[in-house]
């Protein structure tokens, strides 16, 4: 499932005026490549992939999945929000196998799947628990479980381990690429995280403030499958340094106060 | 606030009068005097208030109104339940009420009655009469019901009803039978007059209570004197009458009106001597029916219920 | 007992117990109030004699309490039901919003008792007219809240499913509905509270049996306390009804009390 | 005309067009009907007797508008921070929402025409009454919806509030209030509808003028096509006063147009 | 401002039975200290800080703030809770000012604060939107304006810092530094991140998974004011070190699979 994004342009509107957060994005996700997308706060990235999923639509450009255009339509993503988006009235069970409920994908199939993931989310306990009561890191998992359940090739990833703890974030990066390398899903991700971005990636997207641009692509020289090892050899250490400097150049001329 | 207390800024004194119904030609006497100015020459400003679905019954009794439009069927059986209203006049003499059909119907005595449906109000004191029209008629009922199928209409009028499911009703002769009339739908009426004396009670009165009457006897006088003047002249000019009824009253369809007051001019005095008076015997014997019927649960006295003191001579 | 039941005891009495003392009270005042001011019992009749006459006219009142609670019964489930699907379709297609909502305000403005002769007319004295005149007072209130409660869903939860592929069917029935289930039950409890009443008033368009009947009887004769009887049965019905209706939400919407609770100090 | 001119016309004929083309259907439907089954003019009278009649009568359905449009403003006035203020109340004690809820239901229990003689005993035949009426009419939508809508605010909002140190005033006008206006405007839209309907049959307990005057009057001279023009008015009347509330609502509540938007492809 | 928590316990109920998250913690925040709480996801961490803050009681034990007992008050911490919670119906700077209203301030003060502040926080051209179209990052920067503006002494921060890229969360940090030493505010802080602990905290409580046990209480060696340049220092990795060894032990016996 290969995914590309041409020309994207997007501008809103508000009260202050007009505020162009896409200004020409050229972005392209291979079949079974995983691509990170790395940029500061409020430039643009969600936006992105809420143009991918269809939710939103480009002011200007298209996006083709395996050549076919679908700007603007919906349903080929497995996308997991930046917000949880859980909903209250379901319980964590019923709120996993939600995407796989609307894809039509038998329930009692789904709730199998489900279950059988808890264990590696830690949300063993919780299954019958309505997400009111989850810590916040536990409703990002939740909503993790919710895109694996959903189970289509290609999965959007938005800060998917931004609220957990140093070694659950691990656990559930190396889950993450069990399971891609074992099924071959196509996997975008948007991070802050530089260490995450290179350990997960085999391409990183690097965006300009807003209005979003793409500044960088790295490409990660690091050998698949990936193991913890690599973190402290020299080419994940140079990938790392680059992507620092990369990210800190803008320091001068764009602190957050000056952004817009 | 009694209104009674109150006067207007010519100092003269202001009364309410509360209806029983829309205004209609039962009330035309009322319109004329204040049109005419009966009322301001006995010093009175009257307000005639409508009510819509209320009875003016409980609100003369209860001295919110010093007057109203009720009947004797009902002063009787408010006054057993201890409401202190009085009759002090009648407007018309007679009983204009009876049952109605369409011709088609054949409906031309109490005994065609029986296996047809009624379409009523749903009031008990129906129930009775049509058990004692039956009876007098010659049959034998031990509850009416079973011979004849008695239906509540409602709000629904007498036209509609008999459209559908209603084979006869109980209609004012001087109201609906003139729109029956004007329609030229051809209808039977049985006069309840015609079939026992007794039924030819008094229907409307014009009501006031017993604190009026034992405070302010004189505001009743110059009341009914102005009233009773009023009804006179609608009997003398029965058009002019409708006009100032239809003035007062721009709602109401004119050409019913006109022809209601038409007919309904010559019943408001009839054969009696004078307007508005009522005889001891019709109410005395009304009363007996109606607690012979247990319309009633307490038997009143008959003489306290009505007066002709207030009347003119 | 049980220090459990015990305590559940006195959540109950902590339930029932301010309405409850506070009707006394409001009755208290009443009864007193008639008897101190000696107002004519034709015109307010005391809360004891209402009660006399209740428990002596018991057998009349049931009589005419079946027919009225099978039309309030049959009338608010066709109109919860008629209700519900006005806001459902309305909610998916925005056309048809425009084009009905006019119309069924249009629905609420037409006085039942003007149009007596033509609903009598058309459906007789039967059955139907009542459960059609409840229907058409309640089902309006469901509209409302249910159109509004259905639109007003999370908009981000909306998106969610639209990245899923939903439809709008599938939107409707996993986060519009649920959604809206808490603003149904307004809707529902201020039709529950019209639905008796309105079934007593389409009595009063012709009906041999009912509280209606029974209302119109008493007020006829001026029998006060009759009257009074016939309000407290309409009172005690629809009680009833918003109650049960308030207990159905509870078990309904169960992930509202998750969290809505104070810390217990 | 500019384009953007023609775009906001466009937009209003989206808006105005389908209500519009339904009701002509319907009146279209409902003459043709008419005309040819030939029901009598007296039962159910066309659309264009009506018209007529409506023109002919129109200063006397003029003089009547006024005094039952000032009925329904002021009673609806009333009605709605009766509700809101008892809604407010029974927010910030649940002793007094347990205490009044029963009784809340129990005011909408009461037929009025039943216990008119007591009304205009207490209130007498003036505008107080019909006022009364229609706000004991109006309140009640909008107490059980804003209830609902303030008990339903979300409570990790409350909870930031409680963290602050704020009291429950604080937290009611910060987070529920907001919270509950769109539950609120639902309730105003259905108390909205009664209020017009609520003055006229207010009118039926004791008028010489009014709406409700003008429609008995015309009933019991059997004048079909009065009955409707008196309809007519009352409905464009409730529609007038449910669009005015939609719009209120739309400007009261400007951050729920800022995302609802789909995609405009 | 000095809060100490005493042998707090606290157990909740779920559907699959008790869930003790609470089990006998013993903490403090001295007068003008910064203190960060750091342990896996789900394991009770937010709960202390809304035992602290008042919002809930404990089973057992107390919360004592210079000395006198104030559990299950409010109103003495500027809270800056894990979800965001702007309220929808406020502007960002109506958002802003919502705990100084709260409090009794002048709004036109208030205002005049935060508007100083935007653009500190990268939203000067955002402050008459509805948050609900803000990115995720600019949502958690205005929720910590709102913390800022409200103007406690002491600030309970869940997760500050989560959704924001490293250069926009170093900047952040470094404001927080800059006005804790200027103010001298009392700071709690939840994080998931080693180096943020270590960079702005003079105590680090470390605890273990659920139920919350205080696993231990590391001091920070480092001179005030902080700099950047510290991070790479020795006394920081050692402290980093010592961190990442203490939360990644528990790895055979706790993996988030068998939390319960
Ligand atoms: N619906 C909307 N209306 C108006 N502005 C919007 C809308 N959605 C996003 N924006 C603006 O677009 C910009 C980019 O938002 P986006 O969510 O894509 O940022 P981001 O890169 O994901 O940031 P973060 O890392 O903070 O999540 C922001 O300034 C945001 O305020
Ligand atoms: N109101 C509640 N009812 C029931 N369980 C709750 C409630 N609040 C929290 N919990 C449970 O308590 C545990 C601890 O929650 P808490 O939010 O304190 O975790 P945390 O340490 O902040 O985690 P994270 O880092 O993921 O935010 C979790 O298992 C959660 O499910
Ligand atoms: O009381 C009535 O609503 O008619
Ligand atoms: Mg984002
Ligand atoms: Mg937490």
């Amino acid at each position: 499932m290969k995914v590309r994004l041409r020309e994207i342009h997007k501008t809103y509107r508000i009260p202050a005026g007009n505020l162009p957060v896409l200004q020409g994005i050229d972005l392209e996700i291979r079949s079974g490549e995983f691509v990170s997308l790395i940029g500061p706060s409020g430039c643009g990235k969600s936006t992105i992939f809420n143009i991918l999923s269809g939710l939103e639509v480009p002011d200007r450009g298209s996006v083709a999945l395996d050549g076919k255009e679908v700007t603007g339509r919906t349903g080929h993503v497995s996308y997991m929000m930046q917000k949880d988006c859980l909903l209250p009235w379901r319980t964590v069970l019923d709120n996993a196998i939600l995407g796989a409920e609307v894809r039509g994908l038998s329930r009692r199939k789904a709730r199998e799947k489900a279950r059988e993931l808890l264990p590696v989310f830690g949300l063993t306990d919780f299954a019958d628990e309505y997400p009111s009561r989850l810590s916040g890191g536990m409703r990002q998992r939740a909503a993790l479980l919710r895109t694996a359940v959903t189970g289509r090739d290609l999965w959007l990833l938005d800060e998917p381990f931004g609220s957990l703890d140093a070694l659950t974030r691990e656990q559930m990066q190396d889950w993450l690429l069990g399971i891609r390398d074992r099924f071959g899903h196509t996997i975008g991700m948007i991070t802050h995280s530089i260490d995450e971005a290179i350990y997960l990636s085999d391409r990183i997207y690097v965006f300009t403030p807003r209005p979003a641009r793409v500044k960088e692509i790295l490409t990660v020289d690091l050998p698949r499958p990936r193991s913890r090892r690599m973190v402290t050899q020299e080419p994940f250490l140079r990938c790392k340094e680059r992507l620092w400097r990369l990210l800190h150049e803008e320091e001068a001329a764009d602190n957050p106060g000056t952004q817009l | 606030r009694p209104s009674d207390d109150n006067t207007s800024s010519e100092g003269k004194k202001k009364v309410t009068i509360m209806l029983d119904w829309l205004p209609n030609t039962n009330h035309t006497g009322l319109y004329v005097a204040q049109n005419k100015g009966y009322f301001a020459e006995e010093g009175l400003e009257v307000e005639i208030v409508t009510p819509g679905e209320t009875s003016a019954n409980e609100l003369v009794g209860a001295g919110k109104a010093p007057f109203g439009i009720s009947s004797q069927e009902y002063v009787t059986q408010a006054r057993a339940q201890g409401v202190p209203v009085v009759s002090v006049a009648a407007v018309l003499q007679h009983n204009t009420s009876g049952f109605a059909a369409p011709k088609e119907k054949k409906i031309r005595s109490p005994k065609d009655f029986v296996g047809k449906t009624y379409g009523g109000w749903g009031t008990p004191i129906e129930n009775a009469f049509i058990q004692t029209v039956l009876e007098l008629d010659g049959v034998k009922t031990k509850n009416v019901e079973d011979k004849v199928r008695i239906v509540n209409i409602g709000q629904a009028d007498f036209f509609t009803a008999i459209k559908r499911d209603i084979d006869f009703s109980w209609i004012y002769y001087g109201w609906t039978g003139i729109e029956a009339e004007l329609r030229k739908v051809s209808l039977d009426v049985i006069y309840l007059k015609d079939l026992d004396p007794v039924l030819d009670f008094y229907t409307p009165t014009i009501i006031t209570n017993e604190e009026m009457i034992r405070k302010d006897p004189d505001t009743i006088k110059k009341f009914l004197s102005a009233v009773k003047k009023g009804y006179e002249f609608a009997i003398d000019h029965p058009k002019e009458a409708a006009d100032i009824l239809i003035e007062a009253v721009p709602e109401s369809d004119p050409e019913l009106v006109r022809k209601s007051q038409q007919w309904i001019s010559k019943q408001y005095r009839a054969d009696a001597p004078s307007w508005g008076v009522q005889k001891e015997e019709v109410w005395v014997g009304f009363t007996d029916w109606m607690w012979k019927h247990k319309l009633i649960e307490k038997k009143i006295d008959p003489s306290k219920a009505f007066t002709n003191e207030y009347l003119p001579q | 007992m049980t220090g459990l039941q015990i305590r559940q005891w006195q959540k109950h009495l902590r339930t029932v117990g301010p309405p409850v003392s506070i009707l006394l009270f409001l009755l208290a005042l009443w009864e007193g109030g008639v008897r101190l001011t000696g107002v004519e019992k034709w015109l307010l009749p005391a809360p004891s004699d209402i009660l006399r006459t209740l428990a002596a006219d018991m057998p009349l009142v049931l009589r005419h309490t079946g027919p009225t609670l099978k039309e309030a019964a049959l009338g608010f489930a066709a109109g919860i039901a008629a209700g519900w699907l006005l806001a459902m379709v309305m909610e998916l297609s925005p056309w048809l919003k425009r084009a009905l909502y006019p119309l069924l305000v249009g629905t609420q403005t037409v006085p039942i008792i003007a149009v007596a002769p033509l609903f009598i007319l058309w459906f007789g004295y039967d059955l139907l007219p009542k459960v059609l005149i409840v229907a058409l007072v309640t089902f309006f209130p469901v509209v409302v809240s249910t159109a509004d409660g259905l639109r007003s869903a999370d908009p981000d939860m909306v998106r969610l499913l639209r990245s899923m592929g939903a439809n709008s069917w599938q939107i409707f029935r996993m986060v519009r509905f649920p959604h809206a289930l808490p603003a149904f039950f307004s809707g529902m409890k201020i039709a529950a509270t019209y639905s008796v009443l309105g079934a007593v008033i389409a009595e009063w368009l012709g009906a041999n049996v009912g509280l209606g009947v029974f209302l119109v009887r008493a007020q006829h004769s001026f029998a006060a306390d009759r009257v009074f009887v016939a309000i407290l049965a309409i009172t005690f019905w629809t009680w009833l009804l918003f109650f049960l209706i308030r207990l159905l939400e509870r078990m309904a919407v169960p992930w509202k009390q998750s969290r809505d609770k104070e810390p217990s100090k």
